[in-house]
């Protein structure tokens, strides 16, 4: 009996000690769970505003702070839940700039506080909106591939929503994109949404018309050799694939279209005339010679080196008949003039030291087929059109998503020496792709650490991230292209490759054309057209002198004037003339109140940074003028002229003086 | 193995005592657990983080509100009105048991559907079990010019909103 | 009732009233007797909850430890490398690998239980004489000859995982007819009855294929060494 | 002291509480008889079976897990939607919002991870010791009913997470049944709710996980525990196999 006793006694022992250790064991969750991570951050943003708080209420709102999760909650897009704000408190308010995360003010961004609990913050930032633990929020844990991104690369969050080609006030990702068109990466890759890429990979057919086997082997050595700002990147190609390559081009039927025979190497036309036309034309404006131009079409230097003179002379007769897609203008020369311009430049612009010409290259048919395949296989026909191959074999794989795959899904190959991330795994395989496998057929870009981060910033933005449609910015609309007859010469001479219409066009000129009706007189646009003049001497990229004839100058001054307007622009500012009183006092403001006179020159006198206001009145309007004095900013947000909040009266005044100063004797007549 | 303490006098005692200390301290630890866990299920049961729409809500600009229309913001279950002396929002719950209630245009009065209270336009009951006149919410301007109604906060009756 | 035999046991001081079966080809035995008794509370009950309460605690500090796996969202797209079932399903997983699906996923497993199922009711199982105790000269035979076609037919499979426990079983096994095994050993082996073999191989055929199933395939279901490539 | 007195005293607590302390072995004994839940326990019990060795308490320890299992899940259900893709979400949300559910979860997972492994366990122990003997036959045919609804219960609630794990788990199992013969494709079918893991496989693994199975396991679990009693309490080990007779090969 009493070893039963002597048992119970054990197992009430047992008992107790197991029901001790059962209490103490459940309470560990709960105390866990009291002390969560957030908490500690709560209280601290509590003892800061303490800290901080200037008044009364100040204090009292610091106290009342509640120990909670905070989030925001968008229902209407998949549900998204952001609790970064459950530890970075201060972002919506302002005033704590100064102050260390996670506390800090949001910096300034074009999108602001309503913005944010429309958006939330993962979608700019990536990590895990619903966490509530540092690690586990900046996607620092397992089971999250989709990690906080780096600082450097979140303009590519913009990307996401804005897929246009620009993205206003987000530089980085804008000179991605352009980067990714410029450099022919959609010639290999499908990029989803980017169709309206424009490829600027000339036409292959009738090489052996433009140029010679010699340069196109130097060229396909290495591009950036021949030129630092050739496009088209190296493929790292044998000497034994380059020589295929020239094989097959050059064993394709010559080009159908413009003739480039007759002319020949003959030793015509006259150097010195050709030099004056090749000033006047300004070709300097847009290609670079001796560093100069805007690099936005090809440099010429070695030009006399590269192609044939017939070649030279055909084109510049007609280049649309070459390249349809190309931004360079139709000039209009006439014979004399190409015969000229193609003699200065074949002789001026050649490359020294140059071996003498191969004249006589037969390709070898083998080898041409052999090229063919190496056409197509190195994805060459991604970019240049050639006879006999099917354009637009896309052989890289698609980068759908790409911005968005999980880094445990990239195949890192042989480098182990990289971090597990999907930016740096983007840009050593945009930098070194031969580096994961030998094998890859991707080829190197000349890009500076810039560009990669550009790039890179770009390609973060292909995202398969679901945007509501009403948050998506597409590409802008292409602005109706003009039509009818100024639709042709606008076309012709490629007005819009350097000026904006309706928002569409170029950004070369600082002058978009939307209210050129409004701004300019009829007179002298005809007279610019046909012959331009300097307008801002700081300005390199000048207009450039199409020998535009009159009657077609008079035709575009029309249609310009009736079209290009804008009505908040007045029409007519002084219907019987400016008063004097207006002039002097005018002329007091000029002076006196805003100090025009250290930028503008007027009367002679005055500072070079603005363009010169003598004159002025013969070119622009008073009404614009006035619109312009009241805010230059309306016109492009970018223009230098200070917004001094002029007042109406002042403005009318300031467009009385400059309208009779800098132009005396004109009247503003209808 | 005891067989040696059996003799001693107190031995048994002492037992029973350390058998009595231990069965307190197990029943108490099972006790005091009974009650955690209680207080640890209603805990869990009390959602920390809430999927409700915001109490506050926003409204076109003032011009966008006709005079004299009464508007039922489903969403929020809000009657705005704009009459000549400002704007107003009532609660469109009706104070009886939360049916939804609907303006009749026609008697220029709201009506309850389930069990037929009545009020007038001020909120006041008319007819019917409702105890309480329709509450009143407070009627702001927001920074960008727009209305704004926030659910949550009551005001006396009557107090509209002048521009 | 064929093959049984009825014996009561009259004396109610150490039986209460049951019917005791003995198995044919057995002499008869009487049933036990039931043994002292206690009263269920508090001995058996408080064992109970101290059993109750030490699984608990177990559980709460494992929760406390380790957190439940939880991966990425499902997403049709991708198959994670490798792609694990739960542990106790990895055995079949690894039969899997080597048979088509419908004997892997259904024929075996579906045996494997068919075979549980009727334990009790297959003459084997209610003999608990031991394998060496009669006749064994030729049950040996057939369950040499049964273990050789088994092999065989997974042989032809390459599957390697189900033959070594087959084998190692099998050794056991026949270690009693070896007579230069101990005799302590022998004894010890001999005295296990056919049906316990029969089930020990089953659990060494489970436990085995989980193991490799937990320990040593890695992605796209390779072998691999767990303390050389890590724990998939 | 008083006050306790009566409470203990009034009829009300004698109702609840029928035995008082179980000092004498007539209160010990009725604790027992008397009650709901410890009915299932004869009021005697064969001291041999106190012993560890005898049941390793192995099909107690699967009940207890059972029992943590219905409460732990239970209280998931509270915060868990079966649709895609919030319940993903919903498991982030029991981690970093619902107090104490990332524990609650894992208790759930690790418990159900522990009942398979102790029901396998119990399963070979009752094999060694010879308990499905007769009259035992059936009560081991119920028992291999219950470890295939335990790992039932554990492969549907495998998907319910919705994470690569379940998706692809449930994935390949589907097909693997989808190999049976004759009703093969058509199980998938039905148990898929469709062609392909999706929403609807997600509510049908949902219901079977927190209804149908629960409910077929507690039943048998029942039937189980009382096949028990009916077959004479629990047989620990015999301790007989064989005879004592000499092995002589």
């Amino acid at each position: 009996m009493l070893n039963e006793k002597e048992s119970s006694n054990r197992l009430w022992r047992w008992f107790g000690v197991s029901s001790v250790l059962f209490l103490v064991v459940m309470a560990i969750s709960p105390l866990k769970d009291y002390f969560r991570e957030y908490r500690d951050y709560q209280k601290a943003y509590a003892d800061l505003l303490l800290d901080r708080a200037g008044s009364r209420k100040e204090v009292e709102e610091a106290k009342a702070l509640a120990v909670e999760i905070r989030q925001i909650w968008i229902p209407d897009w998949n549900n998204r839940v952001d609790r970064c704000i459950t530890c970075h408190q201060g972002v919506d308010r302002q005033g704590m700039e100064d102050v260390a995360q996670p506390f800090r003010s949001h910096p300034d961004t074009p999108h602001s506080g309503d913005d944010f609990q429309a958006f939330g913050c993962v979608i700019c930032h990536r990590g895990q909106g619903r966490a509530t633990t540092v690690a586990d929020a900046h996607g620092d844990s397992e089971d999250w591939d989709s990690p906080l991104l780096p600082a450097a690369y979140v303009e590519s969050s913009c990307g996401i929503c804005h897929l246009g080609k620009v993205v206003p006030e987000a530089s980085m990702i804008t000179e991605g994109r352009r980067l990714l068109e410029s450099s022919g990466c959609f010639g290999c890759h499908d990029f989803p949404g980017q169709r309206d890429w424009i490829g600027t990979a000339p036409r292959l057919d009738g090489l052996a018309e433009k140029t010679t086997p010699r340069w196109v082997r130097a060229w396909l050595r290495r591009p950036a050799d021949w030129s630092a700002e050739a496009a088209m990147p190296d493929f790292r190609l044998a000497d034994d694939e380059i020589d295929a390559l020239v094989a097959f081009l050059w064993s394709r039927p010559p080009l159908n279209g413009p003739g480039v025979t007759g002319i020949g190497e003959s030793s015509q036309g006259d150097y010195d005339r050709g030099r004056k036309i090749f000033r006047e034309s300004r070709c300097i404006s847009c290609h670079t010679v001796d560093g100069k131009g805007n690099g936005s079409a090809p440099e010429l230097e070695k030009i006399g080196s590269k192609v044939s003179r017939g070649w030279l002379m055909a084109y510049l007769s007609d280049p649309h008949a070459f390249q349809p897609e190309t931004a360079m203008p139709q000039f209009q020369f006439t014979g004399n003039d190409v015969l000229d311009l193609s003699a200065y430049m074949m002789e001026e612009f050649i490359e020294f030291g140059a071996e003498a010409q191969d004249d006589a290259y037969k390709p070898d048919p083998r080898a041409a087929e052999e090229g063919q395949k190496l056409f197509v296989n190195r994805g060459c026909s991604g970019c240049h059109a050639v006879q006999g191959v099917e354009q637009g074999m896309r052989i890289g794989p698609a980068l759908t998503g790409i911005g968005g795959k999980p880094a445990g899904m990239l195949d890192f190959g042989k480098r182990d020496d990289l971090p597990r991330t999907l930016p740096d795994w983007l840009r050593a395989k945009i930098a070194e792709p031969d580096s994961f496998r030998p094998d890859l057929k991707m080829p190197r870009f000349e890009f500076d650490d810039k560009d990669f981060e550009a790039v890179v910033t770009a390609l973060l933005a292909v995202s398969d991230e679901e945007i509501p449609p009403a948050l998506l910015i597409r590409a802008e609309p292409p602005g109706e292209p003009p039509a009818g007859r100024f639709g042709r010469l606008v076309s012709r001479y490629r007005c819009l490759a350097c000026h904006q219409v309706n928002g569409a066009g170029g950004d070369i000129s600082t002058a978009p054309l939307t209210a050129e009706g409004s701004k300019v007189r009829r007179e002298w646009l005809e007279q610019y057209l046909m012959l331009p003049t300097t307008i801002r001497p700081l300005l390199t990229d000048r207009m450039i002198h199409l020998r535009i004839p009159q009657e077609e100058a008079s035709f575009m001054a029309d249609y310009m004037e009736n079209v290009y307007v804008d009505d908040a622009i007045p029409e007519l500012l002084f219907p019987d003339g400016v008063p004097p009183e207006s002039v002097e006092r005018g002329r007091k403001l000029f002076y006196e109140r805003y100090g025009c006179q250290s930028c503008h020159m007027i009367d002679n006198q005055g500072g070079y940074y603005g363009p010169i206001l003598n004159g002025l009145g013969a070119r622009l309007k008073p009404g614009w003028t006035f619109w312009w004095l009241q805010g230059p900013q309306r016109w492009r947000a970018d223009v230098r002229c200070p917004d001094q909040g002029i007042p109406t009266e002042d403005a009318t005044d300031l467009a009385g003086f400059i309208e009779a100063v800098s132009n005396p004797g004109m009247e503003d007549a209808p | 193995m005891s067989n040696k303490d059996e003799g001693r006098p107190g031995e048994g005692l002492r037992a029973i005592t350390r058998r009595r200390f231990f069965q307190t301290a197990g029943f108490s630890a099972c006790g005091i657990a009974a009650v955690g866990a209680a207080a640890l299920g209603e805990n869990f049961l009390e959602p920390r983080a809430l999927f409700e729409p915001p109490t506050r809500f926003l409204l076109g600009a003032p011009e966008s509100i006709t005079p004299g229309a009464v508007y039922l913001e489903e969403a929020h279950q809000v009657y705005v009105m704009r009459f000549a002396e400002g704007f107003r929002a009532l609660s469109a719950v009706c104070t009886h048991l939360g049916c939804i209630t609907r303006y009749q245009p026609d008697d220029k009065c709201i009506a309850c559907p389930c069990h037929g209270s009545r009020f007038s336009l001020d909120g006041e009951v008319l007819e019917g079990p409702a105890p309480r006149p329709l509450p009143w919410l407070r009627v702001e301007l927001t920074a960008s010019g727009r209305i704004a109604v926030n659910t949550a906060e009551e005001v006396a009756l009557g107090t509209v909103f002048k521009l | 009732m064929k093959g049984y035999e009825l014996q009561k046991d009259n004396n109610p001081k150490t039986t209460p009233k049951r019917v005791a079966l003995i198995v044919r080809g057995q002499s008869a035995r009487r049933v036990e007797d039931r043994g002292e008794t206690v009263p269920t509370a508090p001995n058996l009950l408080l064992r109970e909850i101290v059993i109750i309460q030490a699984c608990i605690i177990l559980l709460a500090v494992m929760a406390l430890l380790f957190d439940a796996p939880l991966e990425g969202i499902a997403d049709p797209r991708h198959t994670p490398n490798p792609a694990k079932a739960a542990w106790y399903f990895l055995g079949l997983q690894e039969l899997l690998h080597y048979f088509p699906p419908v004997v892997a996923g259904v024929l075996l497993p579906g045996l494997a239980v068919l075979g549980l199922a009727v334990v009790p009711f297959v003459r084997v199982n209610w003999e608990t004489v031991g394998f060496y105790e009669q006749r064994w000269r030729g049950r040996l035979l057939w369950v040499s000859l049964a273990v050789a076609l088994t092999c065989g037919v997974m042989a032809l499979y390459l599957a390697w995982p189900v033959i070594v426990p087959t084998l190692v079983v099998y050794g056991l096994l026949v270690l009693p007819a070896i007579p230069a095994v101990p005799e302590r050993l022998r004894a010890r082996l001999g005295r296990v009855p056919l049906a316990d073999w029969i089930m020990t191989w089953f659990v060494a055929e489970t436990v085995f294929l989980t193991l490799i199933g937990i320990l040593f395939r890695g992605p796209g279901w390779s072998w691999i060494w767990p303390w050389r490539a890590g724990l998939y | 002291m008083s006050m306790l007195q009566r409470l203990t005293e009034s009829r009300v607590w004698r109702a609840l509480v029928r035995q008082g302390v179980s000092a004498t072995n007539r209160n010990r004994i009725l604790l027992v008889m008397d009650n709901v839940f410890l009915h299932l326990h004869s009021a005697k019990t064969r001291s041999r079976n106190l012993e560890l060795s005898s049941t390793y308490f192995l099909g107690a320890i699967s009940l207890v897990l059972f029992g943590i299992l219905t409460l732990s899940g239970l209280l998931l259900m509270l915060y868990y939607h079966p649709s895609v893709p919030q319940a993903y979400h919903d498991m982030k949300e029991l981690q970093f919002v619902v107090s104490n559910g990332l524990f609650l979860r894992n208790i759930h997972r690790w418990s159900a991870h522990a009942m398979v492994f102790i029901v396998f366990l119990h399963l070979l122990r009752v094999f060694y010791h010879k308990a499905y003997l007769p009259p035992r036959e059936f009560n081991w045919v119920v028992g291999v009913i219950l470890l295939l609804l335990t790992l039932g219960l554990s492969y549907t609630g495998y998907l319910l997470p919705w994470d690569q794990l379940a998706f692809w788990a449930v994935a390949v199992g589907t097909n693997m049944a989808e190999a049976t013969p004759l009703i093969g494709p058509k199980l998938r079918y039905l148990l898929l709710g469709g062609n392909a893991v999706g929403e609807n496989a997600l509510l049908r693994f949902y219901v079977l996980h927190c209804a149908l199975l629960p409910l077929a396991l507690a039943m048998g679990v029942a039937v189980h525990l009382w096949r028990v009693r009916k077959d004479g309490g629990v047989q620990g080990s015999s301790g007989r196999y064989g005879s004592r007779r000499q092995v002589k090969p």
